[in-house]
């Protein structure tokens, strides 16, 4: 219908009262996993101080953006410029095959290696963890490390994302297992968790309703969810455990498929990620921010205070299809 | 074929050959062509074509379990909420129990409660730590939770009090039809009122009530809401969850190629179920509307009766519509998410924090011009086809069995992979236009997706109408189009109501399409929940499922009274 | 068995009352008749016997077991749990059996033997002429076929009391013939007690022990065929039953029984003529004659004019006008032809009178 | 206008012919009966003519132009394009909607002004004494009220050629004939043709100017109601139209016209009787006998065995028994009465010579 068109263009917010840079033009299509009230309030934010962009955006699932993307691509081509969700692996995928356009911005030169990726193809703008998260009202005792949560008191009423379905649990699970890593809990702790009839959800948003509802007594999950949800009152806290957290990487990413314009909004909308004022906005949602002074003043840690697990790329994107098939074999499948 | 003579004119309407090739054209641009797209795809080997995918599919021991969970689940829930609905309609329609009128609102809620939070409500209730456990656990003392729901039995019990609707609005309005004599010359002969509703009732409406269980069948073997909240934490896998998780799953080689000749696979069940269908329906022994009208009076129960059928309504109600819906409504004015619900963690905030969310007027918006618009195209174009497969005898008129394929088969295929069909149908420009990111390729998918809904279930009420009706009508003048929109039309207006209704409620809410196909001011309600889900917002998810249950709830009954006449 | 007895049988529809205070007692294996003209309520008398339409007021008793009494509201008896047998005016043949499967259907209910169903359902099948179409559906039969299979699946069921709704409406006279004395022998031999619905005056007269004439809901004479046709109770009764000629005549308010048993009536005003007495004190009302009691004669005063004749094959039936009497029907045989337009002169040699 | 030709048409189901190469031709304005057996095909030759059964072969003209030819594969002319109005057997009463709408029905779609609809609808329903009933929906009507509704939809509409299958089948005597009245006053009024179907022998008389005669899908005779009686091609005609008496017959092969044209034949091999004579070559045949050409007489060699006695208010119909015939009958008038078993003698007054 042709309101409906209508209501779109506004949307593409093309002049602002408060104009910082005229010369910037051009036209930016996200494909992201990120919550859309973010999203959207970046990017309006954006296009208000370059009022010369516009954009489109489109936000789903991790599966289904990458679902997406990759039919177009089938296809024939994608508008998709700017990607931003959590598969690095990927991402790795299109680099190999040349989609990738690889820039580094200025402000992130500082950034530890951990948080970017294959010179320029990606960065993570902030960060999540895979943490443990408890029931307040069901443990006493909070939990300190991995290990902690394959006791007794987890009998049946610990649940993890399940790999399958989350790129972030399989992000944890190839941490986990991989076998140079001297500080991994390794698949001995997979058999415990099996052993202790853990649960499964498939994605993190279900894992935090039901620790919340005490269903179940713990589990591991993103940071940022708990984070959260303990600040709303829900009886609910997390750790990050002593060994170490595992990054759950959400690479911003661009695409070798703009015309110069489109590219120059591109780089700028990325330097605008790093902006303090941005990233004091992820704060606002709970996420750690790459820059440390953004969250100075709140509860949310700096990337300094985290212990991070190290993580192989090319471990991962190599054996996932076998650890699968090894965590099928420990866990069952009915 | 035929000589002409005379002028064309004079041999009888183009019209109804026209709006049959309108829909042909139709469908070949909604359902075929997409559908030849991802067919392509799911013979897509690297480079080249083949049939690894297919191998693959009976290959892979999970997609084999997946297969046999689905069938443990989808065959018995599928005989049960038959069972139930047809014996509601029953009641409802052809018995004197208190409160008629009502109970045929009632009835159908549950049918109007999106399936996202379907589930969860009824994991409120019976699961582990659920209202009814927690309370069974109070009373008797139980160490553990007495009923894990968490499991395929779990699953074919809720899926039934959860699906039943679908036969009880399919059978209704043919239940309605049934002219009293046929019934009454059981009665007469000797057959208690059981007896009659099985021997002459029920096989009197076998179309409908095949078609109720076709449908139900489908829509069960194609649920996601459902398997996927209850088959995770112990990880059971359906055919529909196993493909999502193919979807998700980038360390399988080839793996959208493989989900996408899976969910062709699943398609061929449908077209098992039309076979049947067909053959049943070739016949001309449901008539059961003719031009001799008899007077009605229900079958009068006695007291006793009547009132236990009463009582029995009373709870099934409680259970199945009230208690799910009270326990989203506790939710959705939650305060504070896992502490107990009561006066000071109650709060309407969450409503608030709904209007707050971007463009949640214009998603609402949308979801409703597409649901109705897709309601009624549906309604519309299935009642043809479902009309001439049934009555044929239009000139010019071909391909009607391969028509009726392409309206019923879409629905096993989950919303992911008609959307990856539309994506490779539609991301390109055709022939210079561009239906990719604009509200029509939603509708389009959507129409695709749940045509089946219409057809399965106005065939079987055409079938119950005696031909010489119309055929007076014709005599008096009319021709075909015209005969069928005075005669027909009235007579199957019930029929089509349930049948918008039918595409209504799961369209309102829909999420898997949409959340591939969605752009920007083409939101629907589906990505705002899918979004507000998977951050496990779920104050806010069950704060947009009340407002979709009183939304559909209320257009049911703004319709319903403007027809209610009989 | 079958002693049917109907006790002020009303039944409404709003204001509007289509059957009211019928009584009727029927003995049992007696055959009755019910007639009138179409949407008296016959049909409905029927259904509330059978328990389909729940009376207004009144009592049924069968047997003398009370069926249904809605006044003192006591609990109707289930149709099924009547024992009643019915032929439907709509035929109500089930569209999703056999013709065989259709009139099996009241033996497997009471759990017949298959065998014995088997003989049973193919000779009342041969009775209605049947035989060969038991494997066709509804749909595939003609109307008098279908009404047959109705027939045949009431009569198959040997009930107390079979009520009939013109079961033989849509048939040939020579099947309609064989049908009725098919009902007629299964009555006598069965001993069944019989309700039968008909248009057809032939089978009122000749099959019933009895006949109930009922005009807008009101029974008007419940009496056997002969007394009847002999003695009409109203011109309505004359009229419909062997559609006699209502002529108004005028008489002595005081007019005596002759030696005959007769009494002095004038017929149109002009037409002296002798009726059998009947204690009466009207001075105007009517006669009823047959039409085959009237014949035509030259010298009669009773003059007529030609408005129409019917050739019947075997005699002529013409419609005759007269000064103040409506129009009246002369049956002659074909030695007596006069051509439409003619006037002629008629004699009355029989007539009753009747006050209304 | 109106002028129907039917050529060769036949329907077979399968293996099973139900009509069989008939061929009728009704002149314009003309009031054609088809008369035959309850299944004989009747119907299905109505719904070929209106266009709702394909016939299997055969042609069907009205007023010269082809509306049917399925041998020569000629597109069939729709049904509401040939202009044909219909009372369907089954009424086809819609059932949702009122008395009055389902009359009004064919003239809104003929685009007639309101008020015209209305004061015609209004007419009409008066005709078929439906007036008052105009807001009633279908299943609030009598079967008799409903069968009126079905009547005064075709009446409304003023067709070139009105099928009427079985009309008045569930109507009162009284309102039958009057109904027969009205039809055909609209044949003669407004020239149209009609084809009507009964099973009604007094309506098939006096109505048709012709009558088509059908045995299972064949057409027996095609004649007019006096020929048809007078001069039946076959026993079945004689048995029924009328319903004569069969009796077996001999004569000589040689027989000749004697100078009255008559013949002398021998009846039941005992009664030596003279028939019109007939250009046969038989030896062996039957002589059909109308009932009240039969007369008792004591005198006669004709024998016969009262088996029934029916009363029929002004006359006596008794069923008789003779050796090697078939069951016959004799009607009297109610001065010859005598007890059922009785044996009496008959005479045969007239009858006419039947070579099958
Ligand atoms: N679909 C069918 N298949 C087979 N036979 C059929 C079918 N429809 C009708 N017949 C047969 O065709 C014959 C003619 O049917 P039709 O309805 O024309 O009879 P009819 O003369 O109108 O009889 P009636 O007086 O009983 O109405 C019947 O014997 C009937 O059984
Ligand atoms: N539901 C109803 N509401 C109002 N009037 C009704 C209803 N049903 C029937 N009637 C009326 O009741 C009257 C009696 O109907 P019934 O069917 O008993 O007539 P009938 O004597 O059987 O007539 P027929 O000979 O035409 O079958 C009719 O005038 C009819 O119009
Ligand atoms: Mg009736
Ligand atoms: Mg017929």
């Amino acid at each position: 219908s042709g309101s409906d068109d209508k209501s779109a263009d506004t949307d593409k917010k093309e002049s602002s009262d408060e104009a910082t840079n005229d010369e910037l033009k051009g036209h930016l299509v996200i494909y992201t996993s990120e919550p859309q009230d973010l999203v959207t309030e970046m990017l309006d934010d954006f296009v208000s101080k370059n009022p010369g962009v516009t954009y489109e955006l489109f936000r789903s699932g991790t599966g289904d953006v990458k679902t997406k993307l990759s039919t177009e691509l089938d296809a024939g081509s994608t508008d998709a410029n700017v990607l931003w969700f959590a598969d690095l692996g990927y991402m790795y995928d299109l680099d190999d095959q040349g989609l990738i356009y690889h820039y580094s911005p200025e402000s992130a030169k500082d950034l530890p290696d951990t948080y970017k990726y294959n010179d320029g193809m990606g960065h993570e703008v902030r960060a999540i963890y895979s943490v443990l998260a408890y029931n307040t009202t069901q443990i006493d005792k909070a939990p300190k490390d991995w290990d902690d949560v394959t006791s007794d008191d987890y009998k049946g009423s610990l649940a993890i994302a399940n790999p399958a379905y989350s790129g972030g649990a399989m992000t944890t699970l190839s941490v986990h297992v991989e076998p140079d890593n001297e500080s991994t809990v390794g698949w001995d702790w997979y058999q415990k968790l099996a052993d202790n009839d853990v649960k499964m959800e498939q994605s993190n948003g279900t894992l935090l309703t039901k620790v919340a509802s005490g269903e179940y007594k713990g589990a591991v999950i993103v940071d940022y969810l708990p984070r959260n949800s303990k600040n709303e009152g829900s009886p609910i806290d997390y750790v990050y455990p002593e060994s170490g957290s595992v990054l759950i990487p959400t690479p911003l990413c661009l695409m070798d498929n703009m015309s110069d314009e489109d590219k120059a909004a591109a780089e700028a909308f990325v330097d605008y990620m790093f902006d303090i004022e941005t990233q004091k906005l992820f704060v606002q949602q709970g996420y750690v921010p790459m820059i440390s002074e953004a969250a100075e003043g709140t509860e949310v840690p700096t990337i300094d205070d985290i212990k991070v697990l190290p993580m192989d790329v090319n471990y991962m994107r190599e054996n996932s299809g076998s650890m699968l098939e090894k965590f099928t074999s420990i866990f069952g499948a009915q | 074929m035929f000589k002409k003579n005379g002028s064309n004119s004079s041999r009888g309407s183009l019209a109804p050959t026209i709006i049959w090739w309108v829909v042909v054209a139709f469908l070949a641009l909604s359902v075929i062509y997409p559908s030849i797209r991802l067919i392509l795809n799911s013979l897509k080997v690297g480079d080249g074509y083949g049939l690894d995918n297919y191998v693959t599919v009976f290959s892979d021991p999970g997609i084999l379990r997946s297969m046999k969970n689905s069938f443990i689940v989808v065959i018995p829930a599928t005989i049960f909420s038959t069972i139930i609905g047809v014996f509601l309609s029953w009641v409802v329609v052809r018995t004197n129990v208190p409160g008629v009128k009502y109970w045929k609102r009632l009835l159908s809620i549950p049918y109007f409660i999106p399936p996202f939070i379907g589930a969860i409500a009824w994991t409120f209730l019976l699961g582990p730590v659920g209202y009814f456990n927690k309370f069974l656990m109070n009373t008797f003392g139980f160490e553990q939770a007495p009923m894990n729901i968490y499991s395929l039995g779990g699953m074919i019990f809720i899926m039934s009090m959860y699906r039943y609707a679908v036969s009880f609005i399919v059978v209704l309005p043919t239940m309605k039809r049934i002219s009293a004599s046929v019934e009454e010359a059981a009665r007469i002969s000797g057959a208690s009122p059981w007896r009659t509703l099985r021997d002459i009732t029920l096989p009197l409406i076998t179309p409908s009530i095949m078609g109720a269980m076709l449908l139900t069948f489908m829509f069960i073997l194609a649920d996601f809401g459902v398997s996927s909240v209850l088959g995770a934490p112990n990880q059971i896998h359906l055919m529909t969850t196993q493909i999502y998780y193919m979807i998700n799953n980038s360390t399988i080689a080839n793996n959208l190629q493989v989900a996408s000749a899976y969910s062709l696979f699943l398609s061929l069940f449908g077209l098992v179920g039309l076979w049947v269908y067909n053959r049943v329906l070739a016949t001309n022994k449901f008539v059961v509307v003719s031009g001799k009208s008899a007077a009605v009076e229900p079958t009068k129960l006695n007291k006793g009766p009547r009132w236990i059928l009463f009582a029995i309504l009373v709870i099934f109600f409680l259970f199945t519509t009230c208690a799910p819906i009270l326990a989203t409504l506790i939710t959705s004015l939650t305060k504070t998410y896992g502490l107990p619900f009561g006066p000071e963690n109650m709060t309407f905030q969450n409503f608030a924090q709904m209007l707050q969310i971007q463009n949640v007027a214009r998603a609402f918006k949308n979801s409703l011009f597409l649901s109705v618009t897709s309601s009624l195209v549906i309604t519309i174009v299935t009642m043809i086809i479902a009309y001439i497969s049934i009555r044929g005898g239009i000139r010019g008129v071909k391909g009607v069995k391969f028509m009726q394929m392409t309206v019923v088969l879409p629905y096993a295929v989950p919303g992911v992979i008609i959307a990856l069909s539309m994506i490779l149908a539609f991301s390109q420009p055709i022939a210079g236009v561009r239906l990719y990111n604009t509200i029509w390729i939603l509708l389009i998918a959507y129409i695709a997706r749940f045509m089946n809904l219409g057809y399965n279930n106005i065939s079987g009420a055409i079938s119950q109408v005696d031909t010489s009706l119309e055929e007076a009508a014709r005599i008096s003048g009319a021709s075909q189009l015209r005969a069928f929109k005075d005669v027909m039309l009235p007579l199957l207006k019930s029929s089509l109501i349930s049948s918008f209704f039918l595409v209504v409620a799961p369209t309102i809410s829909e999420l898997s399409l949409s959340s591939l196909l969605w752009s920007v001011g083409n939101e629907t309600i589906g990505t705002i929940v899918f979004s507000a889900k998977e951050e496990g917002r779920i104050l806010l998810t069950a704060a947009i499922a009340i407002i979709l249950i009183i939304l559909v709830v209320f257009i049911n009954l703004l319709v319903n009274s403007q027809t209610d006449k009989d | 068995m079958g002693k049917l007895s109907i006790r002020n049988l009303t039944k409404s529809y709003g204001d509007h009352t289509v059957v009211n205070k019928v009584n009727i007692e029927v003995d049992d294996s007696q055959l009755l008749t019910i007639v009138g003209p179409s949407g008296c309520g016959k049909t409905t008398i029927l259904r509330m016997i059978a328990g389909f339409i729940e009376p207004t007021g009144g009592q049924i008793y069968l047997d003398d077991k009370l069926l249904v009494d809605v006044e003192n509201r006591i609990a109707p008896i289930a149709p099924e749990k009547r024992n009643i047998g019915m032929v439907f005016q709509s035929y109500a043949v089930w569209p999703h059996m056999k013709v065989f499967d259709n009139v099996a259907y009241p033996l497997k209910l009471r759990k017949v033997s298959k065998d014995e169903i088997k003989s049973e359902v193919m000779r009342v099948l041969k009775v209605v002429h049947l035989e060969g179409l038991e494997n066709r559906m509804a749909h595939e039969l003609s109307g008098g076929q279908q009404q047959r299979v109705a027939l045949a699946r009431a009569l198959v069921m040997k009930p107390k009391l079979l009520l009939l709704d013109e079961p033989l409406s849509n048939l040939d006279a020579a099947l309609r013939e064989e049908m009725r004395g098919e009902i007629k022998e299964i009555q006598r031999t069965q001993h069944i007690t019989i309700i039968n619905v008909t248009h057809d005056q032939i089978e009122a007269m000749t099959m019933s022990d009895r006949v109930a004439v009922v005009r807008k809901g009101v029974l008007e004479q419940f009496a056997s065929p002969y007394e009847l046709y002999e003695e009409p109770v109203n011109t309505f009764v004359a009229r419909f039953i062997g559609s006699a000629n209502i002529l108004p005549a005028t008489k002595k308010a005081d007019a005596v029984r002759d030696s005959d048993g007769m009494m002095d009536v004038m017929v149109a005003g002009c037409y002296p003529l002798k009726v059998p007495y009947v204690d009466s004190k009207n001075e105007q009302g009517f006669v009823a004659v047959r039409t085959h009691h009237m014949a035509p004669n030259e010298a009669s005063p009773l003059k007529a004019h030609i408005r129409r004749a019917l050739y019947q094959g075997s005699q002529i039936e013409y419609y005759l006008e007269a000064p103040g009497c409506e129009m009246f029907r002369l049956l002659t045989d074909v030695s007596f032809i006069q051509p439409e337009g003619a006037d002629i002169a008629v004699d009355i040699t029989k007539a009753v009178w009747l006050d209304e």
